[in-house]
């Protein structure tokens, strides 16, 4: 079987992430599935001064917020739903140590849209009218904004209407269920934007809860949405969304969830949680051992494991996928 | 009674789309009582799902995608189904709302932001998809907790519009969508005046009374032609309610 | 089992269509899946006048086009690749009978992204400086035309590029693999864009090969790229596409693809076509003894097959679908 | 030769768009050589496919879904992949080029269409997916059989465009593709000239020469800087071309 692309985490940050870059994570809803184990190796690495792209904010932005690695972020949403706000995001931008450009949830995957296809703007009939196209973080003394979202003549009409400014991210990290060694990927759950950044983003990392034998997406090619052709490298790290969901494998730890979010309300509560969740967390096995070994079996009692039984045959084992 | 009363705006057969919290609990509430062909959706893309031993605490929450029939994305949700004006009925929640049924969700500011913009004094979430389906959705009700900091004269900030500076100021944007429907509150619902667009109050419910409403906003609120008390929940509706909320949870709220 | 959505292919065409509709097919590539039994039936109800949206040219184009229904076409492509060209189309284009206005195969997916978001144009980076901007078959006397493929302006950059008008046809008859009585629908093979026209288009009816329950859908929920909420009504129509193929259930029947093209070629031919093919061949079972029986099993053993496999526990029998 | 020539101008890596016929065993072939890891595509979006049981007769024949790991769709193949200026190489065919390498696919009006757009005489497919790629492509191979009739002056309809009016009259319209490298024709390969952009003539497969390839070239041919007789295939290159067209139904053709 070719592993050419299956790298490990560390490698992956090494080789893809950099100081200043703009980074975005690929994922569900805000406390849906988002590759949240490749911020904690952004962190581990130090990365700093990151431009964050989230469609919508995730415990990951929130974590990197907090510890101080991001200093602009673009988002839809910026809180946590039921979780309430995001208290790492949110302090870093209360105190003014991160602008945080704010879009709409659909403004993010037309940029990204945009993006994909090359255009040079994207018709916008959201995110007009209001203060998301006046008021911009990111230059706050444009006011009304005029570069953040200008206005458009239709030709056959005359009438004007939003342009927005498309995304190409320099790297996009996507949480996936599954994936293969080649890079190709299977999503259960909703795609949210993970089809447009795969397109847009100049390079694609896959972060895959678990690695299937290629012959699982010949059965299924309208399933792989991510192809091989645009994957530069596959990481394999199960319960990646952790304390978040992911379809199919395994539910949100609620109790984590809160827990991290107050954590990363203060500076010491971050510090602790870096320490006790991240710092030295550098293997599958101790990350699962972090998570406890019953939360992980509870966590995959899942209402939604029966998602996963079409691919359960083609699941590669841990001895089968080390890179 | 905010459930029940959201709920009642909401027309068999209509296409929906809910947010998380009391917004899907009115939704499938109205499913479950006097809208059974209503098409759910959510920002998400998730459709044909219902509610599953207890009502999801995400929009994504696994709770949700055990049952649903089909997933897709966002710019399907919110792009092809809402902004695009296709979609009947949405509801919205607001930290703060307006006289003209703008809603904040952004950030409190205390006083205004001014020329230059800086960060809030209180981050709160942004829009999310509420601004898009603010603008695109056929009409939107609008949830809030009646309280006067909530209802201001002029939000600090529009993360999502209702009529702008009111009268038929939307029309200047070329959103595809009509605007706030109704504001139904803890207290009563506020409709919109035909022509200026100012809310009005439109019923209050048999716990609350027209004083203790005005009270509670921070404009001067007039009273729309017609205003009334709304009706009590029926036998019928609030078994429909239990029956959705199957765990209690959000009930108590609202 | 709810069966509300389930019709007759009689009564779609009869409850959906008129003479000048604006008329769209959603297929696969030229010689791929499309629903062309629709237009079998358009042709015995004598529908006329049509205002035809084919992404790509098919036999239901080519057999429309030939029997002088369609007075008007919007393609990418108006070929039948190996088959060669498309005798019926061609004849009516070269008469002047049809006014075939010519796009690129990217420029009418954009299209109906733009109905679909019900933009007022979509950006064109494709399609222009070209004849397909210049040349319009609809207003021939507009030259160069201003008014087809008008330029807009980049707000962020001053430069100039194309804008394409967003196209919302009156009707999609969309040909699926596997549809639910519900209107939930699974395709194998590429969509090509029906995903988008399932959005741009007023109205939808699904064509489908074949009925599962909709547990199937439960099952793969991200297969399910049509939901049953955008959808007026299911038509149930085994070999749909024939002489097309349909990936997953039958191969192309090669021989009738040149024989039916050589008699679109006239007018004889094609009013012997129609007797033969079309008139009177108005229930399954008289549809599928016309195929031949020995060729229908002939087509079906696909090396595509197996990809059906999936889901052939769900496909509903015969005498649970009537509708 | 012609498919072995439009192999050659193929590298290792590339993301490349095929079509079917001639230049999908072009592609086919370069990956079966020297490029094995050619990343191929067609505009249907299909990935990851490689022929099975002799070449595809359609893009998306069910020859090529029998062992693609990916189906996707038309904006995501020709639209993020191609139009946006992500793929290397896309090989397209022509009824008619012209010399600065535009190209009909439309129609024959037999002489210029005039100032009304009329019917062609003659109406051949249209444009498909070769505009897109001719519009996006880092650069395309145009593959045509050399015969006079098909080599103009000008086009009478420009269906797919290479360089226009020549010079750098591409940049005027935004495309994000390069524009053509090479025409490879039955007889041997013509390139642009770096400025002008007017085709010349690079190199004459051995059965063929420089005068043969004029007369049956319809504007005055030049020469280009380093012309040259092409190498024959190789004994490697003729047995790549073998297994990848296993029944041999292309091979004749070119």
């Amino acid at each position: 079987m070719p592993h050419e692309k299956l790298i490990s985490l560390a490698e992956a940050v090494r080789r893809y992430t950099w100081d200043g870059m703009q980074y975005a994570s690929g994922a569900a809803l805000p406390v849906g599935s988002d590759a949240i184990v490749f911020g904690r190796e952004l962190l581990r690495q130090n990365r700093k001064d990151l431009h964050a792209i989230f469609h919508c904010n995730t415990q990951q932005l929130n974590l990197l917020a907090a510890a101080g690695a991001v200093t602009r972020a673009e988002c839809g949403f910026s809180g946590l739903e039921v979780f309430g706000f995001a208290n790492g995001l949110r302090r870093a931008v209360e105190s003014g140590r991160l602008a945080l450009e704010d879009y709409s949830n659909l403004a993010i995957p037309l940029r990204l849209l945009g993006g994909a296809l090359n255009w040079p703007f994207v018709p916008a009939t959201v995110a007009i009218g209001s203060d998301i196209q006046y008021r911009s973080a990111f230059a706050p003394d444009d006011y009304p904004a005029q570069k953040k979202i200008p206005m458009v003549t239709d030709p056959f009409t005359g009438k004007e209407i939003g342009a927005f400014l498309p995304l190409r991210p320099d790297l996009a990290a996507i949480h996936v269920t599954l994936a293969d060694p080649l890079g190709n990927a299977i999503i259960l759950g909703t795609e949210w934007s993970r089809f447009e950044l795969s397109r847009a983003a100049k390079k694609v990392v896959l972060i895959a809860d678990a690695l299937v034998d290629t012959a699982c997406m010949r059965q299924f090619p309208n399933l792989v949405r991510i192809p091989d052709i645009i994957v530069e490298a596959v990481v394999h790290w199960p319960f990646a969304a952790w304390p978040q969901s992911s379809p199919g494998m395994y539910d949100a730890d609620e109790e984590h969830m809160v827990a991290m979010n107050k954590a990363l309300a203060t500076e010491e509560g971050t510090a602790a949680y870096i320490r006790d969740y991240i710092d030295g967390v550098t293997d599958i096995p101790a990350y699962l051992d972090r998570i406890g070994r019953d939360k992980v079996e509870h966590l995959r009692r899942s209402s939604t494991s029966f998602l996963l039984d079409p691919f359960r045959q083609w699941l590669l084992a841990a001895e089968e996928v080390a890179p | 009674m905010m459930a029940i009363a959201t709920g009642r705006e909401i027309r068999d057969g209509e296409l929906a789309i809910f947010g998380v919290g009391l917004s899907m609990l009115a939704g499938f509430f109205a499913q479950a009582h006097h809208a059974p062909n209503v098409r759910t959706m959510t920002e998400g893309g998730v459709y044909g799902a219902t509610p599953v031993g207890g009502l999801p605490w995400g929009i994504e929450c696994n709770r949700i995608s055990s049952n649903a029939t089909s997933f897709t994305n966002a710019i399907d949700a919110l792009g092809f189904l809402v902004a695009s004006g296709r979609c009947d009925v949405g509801i919205i929640g607001a930290a703060e709302v307006d006289k003209f049924g703008n809603v904040n969700t952004t950030g409190i500011w205390e006083g205004p932001i001014g020329p230059t913009f800086r960060p809030p004094k209180t981050r709160l979430t942004g829009a999310g998809g509420a601004n898009d389906i603010a603008c695109g959705a056929k009409r939107t009700i609008i949830m809030v907790s009646h309280e006067r900091k909530r209802f201001s004269e002029k939000v600090a900030y529009i993360s999502s519009p209702g009529y702008l500076e009111g009268g038929d100021a939307r029309s200047r944007h070329g959103f595809n969508g009509g605007g706030p429907a109704a504001i139904v509150t803890t207290l009563g619902i506020l409709r919109p005046h035909p022509e200026t667009r100012e809310f009005e109050l439109a019923s209050w419910f048999s716990f609350s009374n027209i004083e203790e409403i005005k009270a509670n906003t921070g404009w001067d609120l007039k009273l729309a032609a017609g205003a009334h008390e709304a009706p009590e929940p029926t036998a019928d509706e609030l078994a429909a309610l239990r029956r959705v909320d199957e765990t209690g949870a959000l009930r108590k709220k609202g």
